[in-house]
């Protein structure tokens, strides 16, 4: 087991030179100047220039992509072009608020997807199952930041309970801060989960061994609980850990519309600025986080499914 | 179970399609779904006739002319969805943006199909190393949010429509690489690959002949589903501002541009908005309609 | 009253996208005390059907019991609650089903799966229950150190051993035994066959024993019903079906078999397949693929002719 | 024994798998000849290394080592040309007739495509391809109104027959037929049993039998070689085998095969324990383990062949 | 006229008449943006500037009521010639960490506010700063440059502490040290910014104690937030919000004319805007009232030059005719009776890709096809400095409030391209008077140049200005003592919200 998560952190070395090499070209190949971003339109040449010397733009590319991996290895994420701070600091700032944001939006998704799921799987085809399986189609359905400022226009502003914006310091503030970005980020979430939920709790009927729980003469509410959820839960695991990670980078846009520090916001905004270095920052961050959370899911696996453990222990 | 049909009767035979669809019809949202997405290819296709037809002066004077004075008036019998920001049409730019919503996002989800579908039918039937790095590298794009992969390239490529479509393509090949290698495999390992093999097809004739009908089937469910994110993307890119162009009328970016006015005049977002929800909704009941009705289980 | 398991006409339809698949047309049979009923039939004839509507677990949709009796002990299952066949289920009828891979629970362990049913038909301690399950697991031949493991960590035979310890852990009065050992090589076969033999009659407990094998049927039954498209064609001591051989499609089904001890040159394979359950014809449902049949086969179906005391045959040869 | 008489003969044929627990043996040192217009059965349980071996022999599964003669040369040497046109001579039937054929492919494609791929006809050559479908098809009893049907709307039994029709297409020499009937009803495999005795009896051709039911065998060949784990224990002429067994672990199948003979009584020799894992085999009797009259000489070294009568080899210390 | 419309009684604490009104400890303000640098001499954008702008004070200040050039750190100063000021440092001025503000500071702050190239715009006019003694500085200057003083009250060059930024100047830039009204406490990025008031503020204590700047992105929002009492004080509303926030009895809208100008730059080097004819009907095609009544929201007003009013040296050339038949024959005139098909440039922000596509179809109106094209900033500046645009929709500030900012900048020759100059404009004429202005000290020789240029400039069209937009904030109606800055630097110092 031990040996198997040694090997799953090693593989993430190639995935972030992989990351990085990628984000790291797109972004220098592309055409606009991070300097004349940085100076504004009201530059000098000369100013450009200097600009440009002083982020060390002016080596050749793969020098570039060199001295950063280099700093890289030790440690050293280098500075934002455009404050001179320590990427490192400003990331880690903001991951916190990422992550409890994706938290609670998985939280919330899973509270609403898999009772859903549930309820639909044991009343297959009932007007219950259709009405819940068509609110989370809809869930599905709707842009993000249109939700997010239909939810701030009814709850903050109609009917004043909830804060339309930004993270709330201390515990109630805060929780009442995460309600409607949350929501609004893990209505997607929840509908995936449902429908996940679902389709494998219908799998899971189908099996012999649920016959044989029938005929051993266990209540249906034994059955549903302890033979059908376990094993359905696996398959909804790699749907949560997946939906997880999208949340993890995917918030950008909630994270714009509730004004939540977080680290898609600072992603697009120094995409935007061509801040290379917070950019490249932030990617590695989630990349790490991307698969430390897929890693999770798969010891997670493991405690739930005694089959892939023995696997893991083989290896 | 089998069931053990009765092979008389030749009138009975169906093929497999054929049977598909008979499943597809008993399914009545997803017929629903089916019947939306006709209407919205008649309603681009008409929209590309008219304009075509008439050399594009209906599209200037009914599409994108102005009328500033009277912007953002509310629904009224001349406009039944009322005027957007510019005093247009809002029915008449949802009409005419179908195109994009729809052909965008196909044309984004076929590049990536057919990429993500050849790397991952590559790397699921050659398996060993080819699968490894094959997989490393999906990983690698998994593992950068995809939302910020379609804004570096839209960023560095420059908003345009071939872009976005580039970006949001490019995002959803893992996607189809790992759905295409799940079902390769599962697919490798039947009798009828080593049959074929047993007669001397060649690797080539297997893949195209064997192994990619067989896989089809999820492919098809995750191209529906998978142009319904396309379409939820290009609005993701509007509202960074990163969309499609103005003065074009594609749903994502009215509803992006129009959202300032959410709280003035509801029709401008609203419309677009329910616009983008039920072409997603319908193209999702569609993809779970065809689920159920390409899975085997359920054949009965 | 001799008989335990009484079953009276009793009529399951599926009702499917195809069209109304009948799986089972008025089917009599009965199982007294003690004693071993064989079905034998091929694919597709109803065999589980039947275990499953006497059991009560027909699936429904799209499975319906449209007619008929199943008396146990003189009451009708078929018109007990759920709640009330859960109290049967397990204690009065135990079943083993066809596929000992997928009938075990694969995240419990299979020492738990032994007690859950000792635990919801007594009322006991979770230890003391623990204490019969490793019993039963000891009497099916498994150690009982192997109480905690799960199931992927066990052959194909000790699986359906567990199987059987389940089936038999509250000593119920009847076992259903669907094709129990059809996934089993033949030394594990006759291991298994063998300890279900044992058990049973250690408890005196009677048995319907389904599998389409021939020579399975010989070894362990004292009756047997064959049935051929959700109808019972033939029934009858195991003599007398074995060495009295009265229906046609009995008689094809021993010259379909090669025999280890007879020797032919050729098999007497049966023409033909049996018939689309959805469209069963009006007549005899063997008609087209028997050698004796007659226009009137066709027409009408021919009633069970009671030969003997046991046996019974619906053939218009016997009429 | 005539040397020009053996068309194909297996010299210390070897098939090792490496999976993540270690070496599996599924083939190991396996040595017999097949004659022309012969059949050889090879029974043995399950895993023991059957199919394997049947697909090693066709380069399916690329040995590990060891040699395939087919008419005195080694295919095992052939490169990828040579090998495809050795297609045309070595064909093979499989177990399961619902995964061995392409679900997107009518009976008439499936057929076509060996003709197409072997270069037998031209893609262009329609009258020759369908003359050739329509030869093979009578040939394996399928009605030619079934030419574009898919194989899920045909039973089991068609759907072998198309499995056989395929293997025949390019009119092969020597066919290995992996347990082709054992997914089959008994009336069906009654069916197709018979078909294939009487193509082997018309086109001369050449078997070797896969096969875990003894009965079949018995009924079809003319050599039976029984494995386990993965190596040869006893092979002899069909009628030898079963009128006097020398394996012990030959002897213990045939006794728990059930005989559909109600007066038949059976003597059942019990296995203690069950198959052990073929991953890194110690050396020795891998059979000893269950044996009841194993010995300290049975483990350590290698086992010797023994004739103990022409043609009758057994591998075991107390022959 | 930027007095708010704060008449309303204050209705609230009726009961409480006679004691003495209490006030918040606390005001809260919300931006679109986060600080992009706490460095004075680093963060230029307004937002960063919102915020160190009470953390820094400069020489001089420009008083945002009056416009007037008030003293600040520099108690006084002497202009003994034409490039030469002697500036007398007000004794006593304390940073924040408790040293005495010298005349080694305000010489380090200036050679490092040169050296910066994010803003030596600003304060490049600077040859040399000499230090007389602890109290006096002598600035030397390349040549006469009239608009210095009102150079050196802009935030960029703000005097920090020599001591602290020589010792570390990463920590600096983390916890920025001035000697400002404010002291600085934390910034979360992204967030928030908080600031607490320094007791020691030579001028006296500011008027509330903490000050905590949000970052609301949503311009929506903003408003939002405003309405639900979140914060107190809002920036850049955005136009469609306007009328809520003046109709809310709760809140207050304070409008003031700002120092920019939205104008279209044409690209001189490209056809057909060589074409002066093409120019000028371009400039008459466009309905700028419609824009700013429509768009705009009734805020801001149409420009007739590429100054604001508000700037030092502002003359009114005369307003722009909307006369899109005399557009079409002028057009005719130049050869294009068809029209043509060009392009317009504009970086993403809603409101001026808004102005843009209604600007593309008053266009389409006289037969030009524009198509709009929406750049990401980085790539817009880019390559409108390369001259590979055709037109290009631009905001310019007179950040200095003096004209020569903005007309040395966007018409001089020698500032082609990356500098500001996006017309391409070489005109010796032109030139001629930017640089007369420019050298004259003389206040009556300099506005002759600008009226004289502003008119030369009308004939050109170069740049086709749209308009003047209004500077906007919304604050609750309990804000008391809020300024509006032109430029937008609004300075708290006497802000105070009542409870
Ligand atoms: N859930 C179901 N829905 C629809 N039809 C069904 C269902 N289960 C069984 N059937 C049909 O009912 C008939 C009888 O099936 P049953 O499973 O009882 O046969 P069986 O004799 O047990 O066959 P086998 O030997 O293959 O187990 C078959 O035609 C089958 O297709
Ligand atoms: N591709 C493979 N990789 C690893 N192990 C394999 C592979 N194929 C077969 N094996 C293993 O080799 C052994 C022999 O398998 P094989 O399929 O030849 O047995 P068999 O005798 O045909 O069994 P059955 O009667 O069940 O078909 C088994 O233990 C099996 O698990
Ligand atoms: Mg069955
Ligand atoms: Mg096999
Ligand atoms: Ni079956």
């Amino acid at each position: 087991m031990y040996k198997y998560i040694f090997r799953r952190v090693l593989m993430l070395i190639p995935v972030i030179i992989g990351v990085t090499f990628i984000v790291f070209f797109i972004l220098n190949l592309s055409p606009g100047d991070p300097a004349a971003i940085i100076l504004g339109d009201q530059a000098t040449a000369e100013a450009l220039e200097m600009k440009r010397e002083e982020l060390g733009l002016n080596d050749p590319i793969f020098v570039r992509y060199g001295n950063y991996m280099v700093n890289l290895v030790h440690g050293d994420l280098g500075t934002s072009y455009r404050n001179n701070l320590d990427v490192w600091d400003q990331v880690i700032q903001r991951f916190p608020n990422t992550f409890i944001l994706a938290v609670i939006s998985t939280l919330i998704a899973l509270l609403i997807g898999i009772p859903t799921g549930i309820t639909s799987a044991l009343k297959q085809y009932s007007m219950m199952d259709n009405i819940s399986m068509i609110i989370a189609l809809i869930g599905v359905s709707m842009p993000v930041f249109w939700l997010g400022l239909m939810l701030v226009i009814f709850f903050s502003l109609n009917l004043k309970i909830l804060p339309s914006q930004g993270m709330g310091v201390g515990f109630i503030p805060l929780i009442k801060s995460l309600i409607l970005p949350s929501f609004s980020l893990g209505a997607m979430s929840a509908a995936v989960i449902a429908r996940m939920t679902r389709s494998s709790m219908l799998d899971v009927t189908r099996q012999d061994y649920i016959s044989t729980a029938r005929a051993k003469g266990l209540s249906e509410k034994i059955i549903t609980n302890h033979h059908m959820l376990k094993n359905a839960m696996i398959p909804i695991i790699t749907a949560v850990g997946l939906q997880f990670g999208t949340l993890l980078g995917g918030s950008m846009l909630t994270e714009t519309v509730f004004s939540w520090p977080g680290v898609g916001r600072l992603m697009i905004d120094s995409i935007k600025s061509k801040d290379i270095p917070l950019v490249l920052g932030s990617v590695i961050f989630l990349a790490i986080m991307f698969t430390v959370v897929n890693l999770i899911v798969d010891i997670v696996y493991a405690f739930v499914d005694p089959r892939i453990k023995s696997q893991y222990k083989r290896k | 179970m089998e069931k053990v049909k009765n092979a008389n009767k030749v009138s009975e035979q169906r093929s497999l399609w054929e049977d598909t669809w008979r499943r597809f019809k008993k399914n009545k949202m997803a017929m629903i779904g089916l019947y939306f997405m006709i209407i919205l290819v008649i309603i681009a296709f008409a929209t590309i006739v008219i304009d075509i037809a008439t050399g594009q002066s209906f599209y200037n004077q009914h599409i994108i002319k102005q009328d500033l004075r009277r912007r953002l008036e509310g629904p009224s019998p001349g406009h039944i969805f009322g005027l957007d920001e510019f005093g247009r049409d809002v029915l008449m730019r949802m009409l005419w943006g179908t195109r994009y919503s729809l052909f965008m996002g196909t044309i984004a989800i076929v590049l990536s199909c057919i990429v993500g579908g050849v790397l991952g039918a590559v790397s699921g039937f050659y398996g060993k190393v080819t699968d490894n790095v094959i997989m490393r590298l999906m990983d690698i794009l998994l593992a950068i949010p995809s939302m910020l992969l379609a804004i570096a390239i839209v960023a560095s490529l420059g908003t345009s429509l071939i872009n976005v479509l580039i970006a949001i393509a490019v995002s959803l090949i893992p996607r189809f690489a790992r759905t295409v290698r799940a079902s390769v495999l599962t697919v490798k390992d039947q009798e009828f690959i080593e049959a074929a093999r047993a007669i001397g097809c060649s690797d080539i004739r297997i893949i195209l002949k064997y192994i990619i009908p067989n896989s089809l089937s999820p492919l098809i469910v995750q191209f529906t589903l998978g142009i319904a994110s396309a379409i939820l993307s290009i609005a993701g890119l509007s509202f960074l501002g990163l969309g499609i162009q103005p003065p074009t009328p594609e749903w994502g970016a009215m509803l992006s541009n129009a959202r300032t006015y959410i709280r003035d005049a509801w029709h401008v977002t609203a419309i677009p908005g329910l616009g983008i929800m039920f072409t997603i909704l319908a193209l999702n009941l569609v993809g779970d309609g065809l689920r159920d009705a390409l899975d085997p289980r359920l054949k009965n | 009253m001799s008989n335990l398991l009484d079953i009276k006409d009793l009529t399951i339809y599926y009702e499917t996208d195809d069209g109304i698949v009948q799986a089972l047309n008025d089917v009599n049979l009965k199982l007294g005390v003690g004693e071993t009923l064989g079905l034998v039939g091929e694919t597709g004839a109803g065999k589980t059907t039947l275990a499953r509507g006497i059991m009560g677990l027909v699936p429904n949709p799209p499975g319906k019991i449209v007619g008929g009796q199943v008396l146990y002990e003189g009451k009708d299952l078929t018109k007990l609650t759920n709640i009330e066949m859960q109290k049967i289920r397990g204690q009065h009828i135990s079943m083993i089903f066809q596929d000992p891979m997928t009938s075990l629970n694969p995240v419990l362990t299979v020492g738990e799966q032994i007690m859950e049913v000792i635990i919801n038909h007594n009322k006991i301690t979770k230890a003391s229950a623990r204490i019969l399950a490793e019993d039963m697991l000891e009497r099916v031949g498994i150690p009982k150190e192997r109480y905690d493991e799960y199931p992927h960590q066990f052959s194909g035979g000790m699986k359906q051993r567990v199987v059987i310890a389940i089936a038999l852990a509250c000593n119920p009065k009847i076992l259903i035994a669907d094709e129990p050992t059809t996934a089993l090589d033949v030394t594990i076969q006759a291991q298994v066959l063998d300890m279900i033999y044992k058990l049973k009659s250690e408890n005196n407990t009677s048995m319907l024993l389904i599998t389409h094998d021939l020579g399975v049927v010989a070894q362990n039954c004292d009756y047997v019903a064959i049935i051929y498209a959700g109808e019972i064609v033939e029934y009858g001591s195991l003599k007398e079906i074995y060495k009295e051989t009265k229906h046609p499609y009995t008689e094809g089904l021993f010259g379909s078999i090669p025999s280890l001890t007879v020797n032919v040159n050729r098999l007497q394979a049966i023409v033909g397949i049996m018939p689309d359950p959805t469209k069963l014809p009006k007549g005899c449902k063997f008609y087209d693929r028997c050698k004796y049949s007659k226009p009137i086969c066709a027409e009408k179906l021919p009633d069970m002719v009671q030969l003997s005391e046991t046996h019974k045959v619906r053939c218009i040869l016997y009429q | 024994m005539i040397e020009n008489d053996e068309l194909l003969k297996v010299e210390h044929l070897k098939k090792y798998f490496d999976t993540p627990s270690g070496l599996l043996h599924a083939v190991d040192d396996m040595n017999f000849s097949i004659k022309k217009g012969e059949t050889l059965g090879v029974v043995g349980e399950s895993g023991c290394g059957k199919s394997t071996m049947g697909r090693a022999i066709l380069r399916l599964h690329e040995p590990t080592s060891g040699k395939v003669l087919y008419k005195g040369e080694d295919i095992i040497q052939y490169n990828k040309v040579q090998m495809k046109n050795m297609r045309k001579k070595m064909q093979i039937i499989f177990q399961d007739p619902f995964a061995s054929l392409n679900p997107r492919m009518t009976v008439s494609e499936a057929i076509i495509e060996p003709l197409m791929v072997q270069g037998i006809f031209l893609k262009s050559d329609k009258k020759g391809l369908n003359a050739q479908v329509d030869k093979v098809m009578e040939l394996v009893g399928l009605a030619k109104r079934l030419i574009n049907t898919y194989p899920h709307e045909l039973d089991g039994g068609r759907r072998q027959r198309i499995g056989i029709a395929r293997a025949l297409a390019v009119n092969p020499e020597f066919i290995v037929c992996d347990e082709p009937v054992s997914a089959l009803d008994v009336s069906i495999q009654a069916q197709i049993l018979n078909l294939m005795q009487d193509l082997q009896d018309e086109l001369n051709l050449t078997y070797m039998f896969i096969t875990h039911d003894l009965s079949v065998v018995k009924h079809f060949a003319n050599d039976i070689a029984v494995m386990y784990l993965g190596q040869m224990v006893e092979k002899a002429p069909s009628k030898k085998l079963f009128e006097n067994p020398v394996h012990p672990y030959t002897k213990a199948l045939l006794s728990a095969i059930p005989v559909p003979d109600p007066d038949y009584k059976m003597d059942r020799i019990f296995l203690k324990g069950e198959i052990t894992s073929p991953i890194n085999p110690k050396p020795g009797c891998r059979f000893s383990k269950r044996c009841l009259y194993a010995t300290e000489s049975c483990i350590g070294g290698d086992i010797a062949t023994k004739e103990v009568e022409p043609g009758h080899f057994v591998n075991c210390v107390l022959a | 006229d930027n007095t708010p419309a704060n008449n309303d009684e204050q209705q609230s604490d009726n009961g409480q008449q006679n004691t003495e009104k209490q006030y918040k400890d606390t005001l809260v303000w919300a931006q679109g943006a986060d600080i992009t640098s706490l460095d004075p001499h680093q963060g230029k954008e307004t937002t960063a500037v919102q915020v160190t702008d009470q953390i820094f004070d400069t020489l001089t200040v420009v008083n945002a009521k009056t416009g007037e050039l008030e003293p600040q750190i520099a108690e006084s100063w002497d202009q003994p010639n034409d490039t030469t000021y002697v500036f007398h440092i007000r004794k006593g001025i304390k940073f924040h960490d408790g040293s005495e503000l010298t005349a080694d500071d305000v010489k380090f702050s200036l050679d490092r506010a040169i050296a910066s190239a994010a803003v030596s715009y600003i304060v490049d006019f600077i040859d040399t700063v000499t230090v007389i003694d602890n109290y006096t500085v002598e600035v030397k200057l390349d040549a006469p440059y009239a608009p210095a003083l009102r150079n050196l009250s802009v935030p960029f060059s703000a005097i920090i502490p020599k001591a602290i930024v020589e010792k570390d100047v990463d920590a600096f830039i983390k916890n920025p040290i001035g000697s400002g009204p404010y002291k600085f406490v934390e910034w979360k990025q992204g967030d928030s910014a908080t600031l607490e008031a320094f007791n020691d503020y030579y001028a006296g204590a500011p008027a509330t104690n903490k000050l905590v700047m949000k970052v609301i992105p949503e311009a929506a929002q903003r408003t939002i937030a405003l309405e639900t009492g979140e914060i107190d004080l809002a920036y850049d509303i955005i136009p469609n919000d306007l009328a809520k926030i003046r109709n809310n009895p709760d809140l207050t809208l304070f409008e003031a004319p700002s120092l920019t100008c939205y104008y279209i730059s044409m690209n001189t080097n490209k056809k057909p805007f060589d074409n002066e004819k093409v120019r000028e009907a371009i400039n008459i095609a466009i309905d700028r009232d419609l824009i700013i009544d429509t768009i705009a929201s009734g805020s801001g007003e149409a420009a007739d030059a590429i100054i604001a009013p508000a700037v030092y040296g502002y003359f009114s050339p005369g307003k722009y005719e909307y006369n899109p038949e005399k557009a079409k024959q002028l057009l005719a005139e130049a050869g294009y009776a068809n029209g043509f098909e060009t392009s317009i440039w504009v970086n993403d922000n809603q409101i001026r890709i808004e102005v843009c596509q209604a600007i593309q179809a008053m266009l389409q109106e006289v037969g030009i096809k524009a198509k709009v094209e929406v750049l990401e900033f980085g790539k817009f500046i880019a390559d409108s400095s390369a001259g590979k645009h055709d037109m290009g929709y631009f905001g310019w500030v007179t950040s200095t409030t003096d004209a020569d900012y903005t007309y040395y900048s966007l018409e001089h020759s020698s500032q082609k391209g990356a500098a500001g100059n996006r017309s391409f404009l070489n005109d010796p004429e032109v030139d001629k008077l930017i640089e007369k202005a420019r050298t004259s000290t003389d206040e009556s020789v300099r506005l002759k140049a600008y009226e004289d240029l502003s008119i030369l400039l009308k004939e050109i069209n170069n740049n086709a200005p749209i308009y003047y937009s209004t500077i906007t904030a919304g604050a609750s109606a309990k804000v008391e003592g809020f300024v509006m800055d032109p430029i937008g630097y609004h300075k708290l110092t006497n802000v105070k919200v009542a409870k």
